[in-house]
């Protein structure tokens, strides 16, 4: 899964209970962490990695996969698609999509309109047969049954298909088969996507997420399929499938052939998932490290509660990095018209106080723009000057500018129910308090959504938010959340909890989204982050912490954008001793 | 359906009384069998002022023919007069109205008190529900009525197990008089008592008696404790009554021969009349109430029926239902009433 | 009939109590439930003992049965049976005893009887326990003739139901089956027809008679009915407070009764043989606690008799003389009891 | 008594229907819409009814309930797309009688979900029961015989220990120190018969069924030293005493067959609640069990999964009710269904 609804929980429920799902690719200059006695390439082969969690996941069908710590998993062990991100880099290395089963990383003709990629010889399904182009084709049309296949990113393939996503409706019922047909096509081993606008980032996004990886047409039943794991990669699941709610057992695939590879390492034999672990438990087990938990990785961060547990042997088996998930606080512009009362707001935001409440440093780290630090063509949003347990003297003289009368009365609404959301919004409550706003708080739980995506709900001035890119693009993350026109139906304002909706800023997306290469579009996408900011459409929060355990028997144990900061199980490999 | 003058010394008057208990058949789908004849076509009457005494043996339907005359239980068939009113199937206000006229004293004394309640709300309950405020106030005549039945007024906050089994029993009659009833019937009210008690509370509800004004309707299965209180005996078997008569006559000239038996099986605190004595023992076990012999429905252990009488006469015991005759000042039912061949007492 | 009791040690009855005590700890104090009893009983003889819930009759009974054993209750004095001293004996040794020689009749036959097992099965147990060499068939045939001797119709059939299917009467008769398989030398009828009606009550106590002519039982019977003691006893023992308040033959205690607690029960029995003369004559007040009892005659705070000034009531405890013929513990002197029956109590026979 | 039990269970399966028509209608009265939870990341309007459709509470409740009643009776098919079974036949997914409906968010019909989870649940229930009833019956009749003793203080008190202690705490606690802390015991995982042995499975059960065990044990001990208590102040064992039978007859005979009638009853009725899922401890030991499905069913807003774990649960109670009273009828001769 990977709702909006879940990510924006994250917030609410704070780092160390937040679970670790939605797509993202990452990128850029800081993540990424090394440790294990082995360096990468002399890593030892054989043996067993225990990757226990919490969250079960939900699906297995690579179109509809959209938790990025499934999705990189289903890349490094089973599903191998046309492009990757490299095994065990670190930084802005990590997220150039390098080839995989195509024989170069795309050729992008007619301004990012048509992509080309060659399909490799020798890459075969756990069954023998060859992974051919119609493969891929016949994947890639499945993000068009989208009334039965549920809960991938196909948003992706039907806005760059515009007119084929409303004749056809995926491979079972087959109408608009012609359409289709015309938009993807196979040459030989030569396979064709011509988009009906440019993509400029289409290898980031077939990398970073699964919805183009192949499908064997013979193999599709349809929502049956969803735990069914068919594999062309490295590994195969034990009995073929997941079991939701248990997990699987991944084998070595004996039709893999590494030297059509060349990037995973595949170092165990096997890798056993277990899914419906507490966080507890698990830190308590890794903090333990008996028996098979020495070969343990995790997704899950230690809770708060155990920092003090997390000392001598221990703390080395520890890796604290920033994720992929920025927080932010946002006004809703059908009430906070006036801007210096929204820059007011700003200026008195006790961050600090926030991520004091969810734990502290270990827990995240202060936010600096609502694109995530890795994401090509990040900067630091200059909008943001306020410091990170806010100015209220600052702010009041905005407030006192603004002209409004104070205490001005403000309702924050936020995903309650826990104490550590509630000390959280209580920081933030009392920052505005001292700046002139009178605060009530409105914490919400099961009506949370129904209360910040309907419009015509004006109860809340001020809400929360949280958000990870679905693939190293701002574009996945800036127009999500601030375009009028995708977002404000009217019944919801989708992901525009503000409603903000500002031509200006608009223009600024287009032009990104029309820019013939990354660096054009990166230099747009910064100016759209400091329009926004100056417009205090979002405040920057924190970004949540990873903070993982892993087993004393683990080796090249890694975490880089690539993965989504999780453990990267491309290089990862057991320490025999 | 004879009236009669609510002046007339008639308080109560029953007719053909029945009291029938449902039950089902086994099968898959439940359907009403024949029923439990708990009081199976009673009728007599009471006067004011008297003692009615109804005695058996377990079973026999005495307690419910109590419950039923007081509505307590909802008559299957008959009729039930008081004060010449008709007052079969009364309910609600009606009912309610009854209760100040109507009581009821319980065997167990224990069972019937609330064991969370106070004597004094116990004993006042009967004005709540009534919605009667006694001159003087509720607590001062709660009081009175305690120090009346021989309990220390001072006692008013207690609760029911602070108390001993014969106190208890006249905190319920304390409950029963509160109202100033014409009519109580008492269910076996001294027979869960000592023997040095038991007589305690009989002299109490003789004195009651005297003083309100009060008709009882006294339902015991001890044949001494009915014989000291009763003006009138009815002896009942199987749900219906085998005879009835003043309380001396019957004990000293039972005409019917249960009547006779159960007098006879009584033991007499006296060893030496007791050694001379000669039982009439009755045989075999109670028969079911729900399948009753026919005809006769004593004709099953009767003595008579087995030692005196030819085949023909049997015949009729076992397929006539006797009416009830009246012989001198009894009224008995059995086809071949008489005078016992030995002496019972 | 002589004295209530032999000289000291000369006693040759069948079962021999001298000065049997019982208490029970509890939380209110130490419960004298019996205090100081002493009785003979003799083969074939019945003993009625009388007295009010309280009293100590069935706490005694149980004594004699050991039950006592392996609970808080202290026994002390002696209960001689056949010569030995029942409460010297080792547990086993009188477990054996149990059932054997002395057995003991209950008076609610429906809860005395295990619900779970036919009446057969826990009657046979009953004699095999103590007749272990009998095959199973010879126990069951042998119970079956008990169940007929003690007028069960049908106990082929009858054997192998379950309490619940008998009728009350038919329940006891099945249970006194139990107590005499064994053939016992004493039997202690706990009020055995209390919980029975009537023309149930004849029966089963003509039943009793009749077997204890047959097998020349004794038979100690326990009841609060005047009436049954009447008819059953031989001599009789009235009970108040834990001690014997007058002991003698049927015939001294119905027809010269000296103790004024006697009297109230005579004075406060309803009499079915007679027309209804006067009030009844209840006893006043309550049974005295067994925890602190009255100082003095326990029954003196009852006593329409009693006189503090001259006698002492309140303050000297009356002795039980047992070696008199018709001990009675009272302070009254003896001409002066014999003259109040006389002229103020009125006679069973009158 | 056949009729009586032919009269139970239809009354059961009545109760059945009527408890899955419930949970439905509060399921559908919830102001969360489920739809949210299926749809994706980046959900539109138009993604977010196409999940709802797909999930089949596009529909009101009562036909959705018709459906479901329908489909245990004649089986049901998945999803009933005319269009979707002719062109695509091998998407639906077919589900025979008794079908429980089918799990959108697992993918594949709610009893195979169940009959995958019912022996783990069951596992740990019959564990669990076979422990408590060891332990708790016996120690219930010692502390019962040794009535006001130190041993009796000992057993009722440290019972009470753990009866105060919630089951996550005692859980939790086993794991930690006999399996983490010290390792006298291997981390507990389910390992099925099939899969591992005998062994296997019966150390996996360890730790848990005895979390489980001990939560109820506390209460059997109670439970029993009372009625066994009870049991000797019945007048039949003054009987059997009187007769001079042997403490130990009287024990065995006369004493438990009173005293453990009602402790078969109630442990009837408490085996009947457990194998419907024991939601902590599955949680806590994370077993796959009906418990912990259910509780993600619910926090997953997945209706089928829920329903037909309620269903499978009350099914057991109710059951575990028929036979209990059934039982008692053979202990108890009085005891007579017509």
């Amino acid at each position: 899964m990977s709702s909006r609804k879940r990510t924006t929980a994250l917030a609410a429920l704070g780092v160390a209970s937040v679970l670790g799902v939605s797509a993202c690719g990452g990128g850029g200059t800081t993540g990424g962490t090394t440790s294990g006695s082995n360096a990468a390439g002399g890593a030892q082969k054989g043996g067993t990695i225990y990757w226990l969690t919490k969250r079960p996941a939900e699906h297995m069908d690579p179109q509809r996969t959209y938790i990025g710590r499934d999705i990189f998993n289903q890349q490094r062990l089973v599903y191998r698609g046309l492009l990757q991100f490299p095994s065990g880099k670190s930084g802005a290395d990590a997220i150039v999509p390098i080839p995989d089963v195509a024989t170069d990383a795309g050729k992008s003709e007619d301004g990012g309109k048509k992509w080309t990629f060659t399909i490799k010889d020798g890459v075969k399904w756990e069954d023998g047969k060859p992974t051919t182009c119609e493969d891929f084709k016949y994947g890639f049309s499945r993000n068009f049954a989208t009334d039965v296949l549920t809960g991938g990113p196909s948003i992706y393939p039907l806005n760059y298909l515009p007119s084929v996503a409303k004749a056809y409706k995926g491979p079972y019922l087959k109408t608009g088969q012609d359409v289709y047909d015309k938009a993807v096509t196979c040459n030989g081993n030569v396979l064709t996507f011509n988009f009906e606008k440019p993509w400029a980032d289409f290898p980031q996004a077939v990398a970073g997420l699964n919805f183009a990886a192949p499908f064997r047409q013979d193999k599709d039943q349809g929502d049956k399929n969803n735990f069914v794991i068919f594999s062309n990669g490295p590994y195969k699941a034990q009995g073929g499938k997941w079991t939701k709610g248990t997990g699987a057992t991944f084998v070595r695939n004996d039709q893999y052939d590494p030297k059509t590879d060349g990037n995973r390492q595949a170092n165990p034999d096997k890798f056993v998932f277990t899914e419906g672990l507490t966080n507890e438990i698990i830190t308590q087990r890794l903090i333990a490290d008996g028996g098979n938990d020495k070969y343990a990785i995790t997704d899950r961060s230690i809770p708060p509660a155990f920092y003090n547990q997390i000392t001598g042997a221990v703390e080395k088996r520890a890796t604290n990095v920033p994720s992929p998930y920025t927080f932010y606080i946002l006004p809703n512009f059908n009430k906070m018209k006036n801007l210096k009362v929204r820059q007011a707001l700003a200026m008195s935001t006790d961050r600090s106080g926030y991520i004091n409440a969810l734990g502290g440093a270990k827990a995240a780290t202060l936010a600096k723009s609502l694109v995530a630090p890795d994401l090509p063509g990040y900067k630091e949003n200059p909008a943001f000057t306020m410091p990170p347990a806010g100015d209220p003297a600052a702010a009041k003289k905005l407030l006192q500018e603004a002209g409004v009368a104070m205490p001005y009365p403000i309702t924050y609404t936020y995903q309650g129910g826990t104490p550590t959301s509630d000390n959280a919004a209580a920081a933030l409550k009392s920052g505005w308090d001292k700046a002139g706003f009178s605060v009530k708080l409105a914490p919400l739980t099961d009506t949370y959504y129904d209360v910040i995506q309907n419009p015509a709900n004006n109860s809340f001035d001020v809400t929360e938010g949280g958000w990870g890119a679905d693939y190293p693009s701002i574009f996945t993350v800036l127009p999500a959340l601030f375009d009028s026109r995708i977002n404000l139906t009217g019944k919801s304002n989708g992901q525009d909890y503000g409603n903000y909706k500002n031509p200006e800023a608009e223009k600024i997306m287009d032009e990104a989204a029309a820019a013939p290469n990354q660096d054009a579009a990166n230099a747009k996408w910064q100016q759209l982050d400091e329009f926004l900011g100056k417009d205090v459409a979002y405040i920057p929060n924190y970004i949540q912490n990873f903070y993982f355990l892993h087993g004393s028997g683990v080796g090249n144990y890694n975490q880089n954008p690539a993965v989504s900061m999780f453990p990267d199980l491309g290089v990862i490999s057991v320490n025999k001793s | 359906m004879t009236t009669t003058h609510p002046e007339s010394d008639v308080i109560l008057e029953v007719k053909d009384l029945q009291k029938h208990f449902p039950t089902r058949t086994s099968g898959i789908i439940r359907r009403a069998s024949d029923p439990v004849k708990a009081v199976d076509g009673i009728s007599f009457t009471v006067r004011r002022g008297e003692t009615l005494g109804l005695v058996g043996e377990s079973g026999c339907g005495k307690s419910t023919a109590g419950r039923t005359m007081l509505q307590l239980l909802e008559p299957t068939g008959g009729s039930i007069h008081y004060n010449g009113r008709d007052i079969t199937g009364a309910h609600g206000n009606d009912l309610r109205k009854l209760r100040t006229e109507m009581q009821m004293v319980f065997q167990d004394p224990y069972g019937s008190l609330n064991p969370r309640q106070t004597i004094g709300t116990i004993v006042a309950a009967p004005f709540d529900i009534q919605g009667i405020t006694p001159k003087g106030g509720v607590k001062a005549e709660v009081q009175s009525l305690m120090e009346r039945v021989g309990l220390n007024p001072e006692h008013y906050n207690r609760y029911p197990h602070e108390f001993s089994g014969g106190q208890r029993q006249r905190i319920g009659i304390a409950r029963a008089v509160a109202l100033r009833p014409k009519l109580i019937v008492c269910d076996e009210p001294v027979s869960a008592l000592d023997v040095s008690i038991q007589a305690q509370v009989v002299n109490l509800l003789e004195d009651l008696q005297a003083e309100y004004d009060l008709t009882y309707v006294f339902v015991a299965h001890d044949l001494s404790v009915i014989r000291h209180i009763s003006d009138r005996v009815a002896v009942m078997y199987l749900g219906k009554f085998m005879e009835v008569a003043d309380r001396d006559e019957l004990y000293s000239n039972p005409l019917h021969p249960y009547t006779q038996a159960l007098l006879s099986a009584v033991p007499i605190p006296d060893p030496r009349k007791e050694n001379k004595r000669e039982r009439i023992l009755l045989k075999g076990d109670l028969p079911s109430p729900i399948n009753p012999p026919s005809g006769c429905v004593f004709h099953t252990r009767c003595p008579r029926f087995r030692e005196e009488l030819s085949d023909t006469e049997r015949k009729r015991c076992t397929t006539e239902i006797p009416l009830v005759q009246k012989i001198g000042d009894h009224e008995v039912a059995c086809h071949f009433a008489g005078p016992s061949k030995v002496e019972v007492l | 009939m002589s004295t209530w009791v032999p000289t000291e040690g000369t006693s040759e009855a069948l079962l021999s109590v001298r000065d049997l005590k019982v208490t029970f700890p509890t939380e209110d104090g130490l419960v004298k439930a019996v205090d100081g009893l002493t009785f003979d009983l003799n083969a074939g003889e019945t003993l009625g003992i009388v007295g009010e819930s309280g009293s100590g009759k069935s706490v005694t009974s149980q004594a004699i049965m050991g039950l006592h054993r392996g609970t808080r209750a202290k026994v002390e004095g002696s209960i001689g049976f056949e010569g030995r001293d029942l409460l010297k004996l080792e547990d086993e040794e009188l477990r054996v005893m149990r059932g054997r020689d002395i057995a003991m009749i209950f008076q609610d036959p429906l809860s005395a009887l295990h619900p779970y097992y036919t009446v057969g099965n826990q009657i046979v147990e009953a004699y095999k326990i103590h007749h272990g060499k009998t095959s199973k068939s010879a126990a069951r045939a042998h119970v079956i003739d008990m169940l007929e001797r003690v007028g069960i119709p049908n106990p082929q059939k009858r054997i192998d139901q379950y309490p619940h299917e008998f009728s009350g009467g038919m329940r006891q008769r099945a249970m006194i089956a139990m107590a005499l398989v064994n053939n016992p030398r004493l039997v202690i009828a706990d009020e055995p027809t209390t919980a029975l009606d009537v023309t149930v009550q004849a029966q089963i106590l003509d039943l009793l008679m009749d077997l204890q002519k047959e097998m020349n039982s004794a038979i100690i019977i326990i009841t609060h009915d005047l009436g049954v003691v009447a008819e059953m006893a031989d001599k009789i023992m009235v009970m108040y407070g834990g001690k014997a308040v007058e002991g003698g033959t049927a015939d001294q205690t119905f027809y010269s009764a000296e103790h004024p607690y006697t009297w109230g029960l005579l004075q406060s029995m309803p009499r079915i043989d007679r027309e209804r003369l006067e009030r009844l004559q209840p006893i006043p007040g309550n049974p005295p606690s067994l925890i602190s009892p009255p100082s003095g005659c326990a029954f003196h705070p009852r006593c329409a008799y009693r006189d503090d000034e001259n006698l002492g009531c309140s303050t000297i405890v009356p002795e039980f003389d047992v070696q008199d013929w018709h001990p009675v513990r009272c302070l009254i002197p003896a001409p002066k009891r014999k003259a109040i029956f006389d002229t103020e109590i009125r006679t069973p026979s009158s | 008594m056949f009729a009586y039990i032919v009269r139970r269970v239809a009354a059961g399966m009545v109760m059945i229907l009527a408890m899955s028509l419930v949970t439905m209608v509060l399921f559908f009265a919830s102001p969360v819409d489920p739809a949210r939870y299926t749809c994706g990341k980046n959900c539109t309007p138009e993604l977010l009814e196409q999940n709802r459709k797909a999930l089949g509470y596009d529909q009101p409740v009562l036909s959705y309930w018709v459906d479901f009643t329908k489909g245990i009776f004649v089986g049901s098919e998945f999803p009933k797309d005319p269009a979707l079974k002719k062109s695509a036949p091998e998407t639906i997914a077919d589900c025979p009688a008794p079908c429980l409906g089918y799990s959108p968010q697992s993918s594949r019909p709610v009893r195979d979900i169940i009959v995958e989870k019912l022996p783990v649940s069951a596992s740990l229930a019959i564990a669990a029961f076979i422990m408590w009833m060891i332990a708790g019956v016996g120690l219930g009749i010692v502390a019962a015989l040794r009535k006001g003793t130190l041993v009796d203080r000992a057993i009722v008190g440290s019972a009470l220990v753990f009866y105060a202690f919630p089951t996550f705490f005692i859980g939790l606690g086993l794991y930690v120190f006999l399996a983490l802390k010290w390792g006298i015991v291997p981390v507990p995982a389910y390992t099925s018969i099939a899969d591992g042995g005998v062994g296997l499975w019966l150390q996996g059960l360890l730790l848990p069924a005895l979390t489980l065990a001990l939560v109820y044990i506390a209460g059997y001990i109670r439970l029993t030293r009372a009625f066994v208590l009870e049991a000797k102040g019945e007048d039949y064992l003054r009987t059997a005493q009187a007769k001079g039978l042997k403490s130990g007859r009287i024990l065995f005979k006369h004493t438990l067959r009173g005293a453990l009638t009602p402790i078969a009853t109630v442990a009837g009725l408490d085996l009947g609640g457990l194998l419907g899922g024991t939601i902590i401890t599955e949680q806590v030991f994370n077993y796959d069990g009906l418990g912990r499905t259910a509780v993600m069913a619910a926090t997953t807003y997945d209706l089928p999964v829920t329903v037909g774990i309620v269903l499978v649960a009350a099914t057991f109670v109710i059951t575990a009710n028929i036979v209990v009273d059934v039982l008692y009828a053979v202990i108890d001769p009085r005891v007579k269904y017509s």
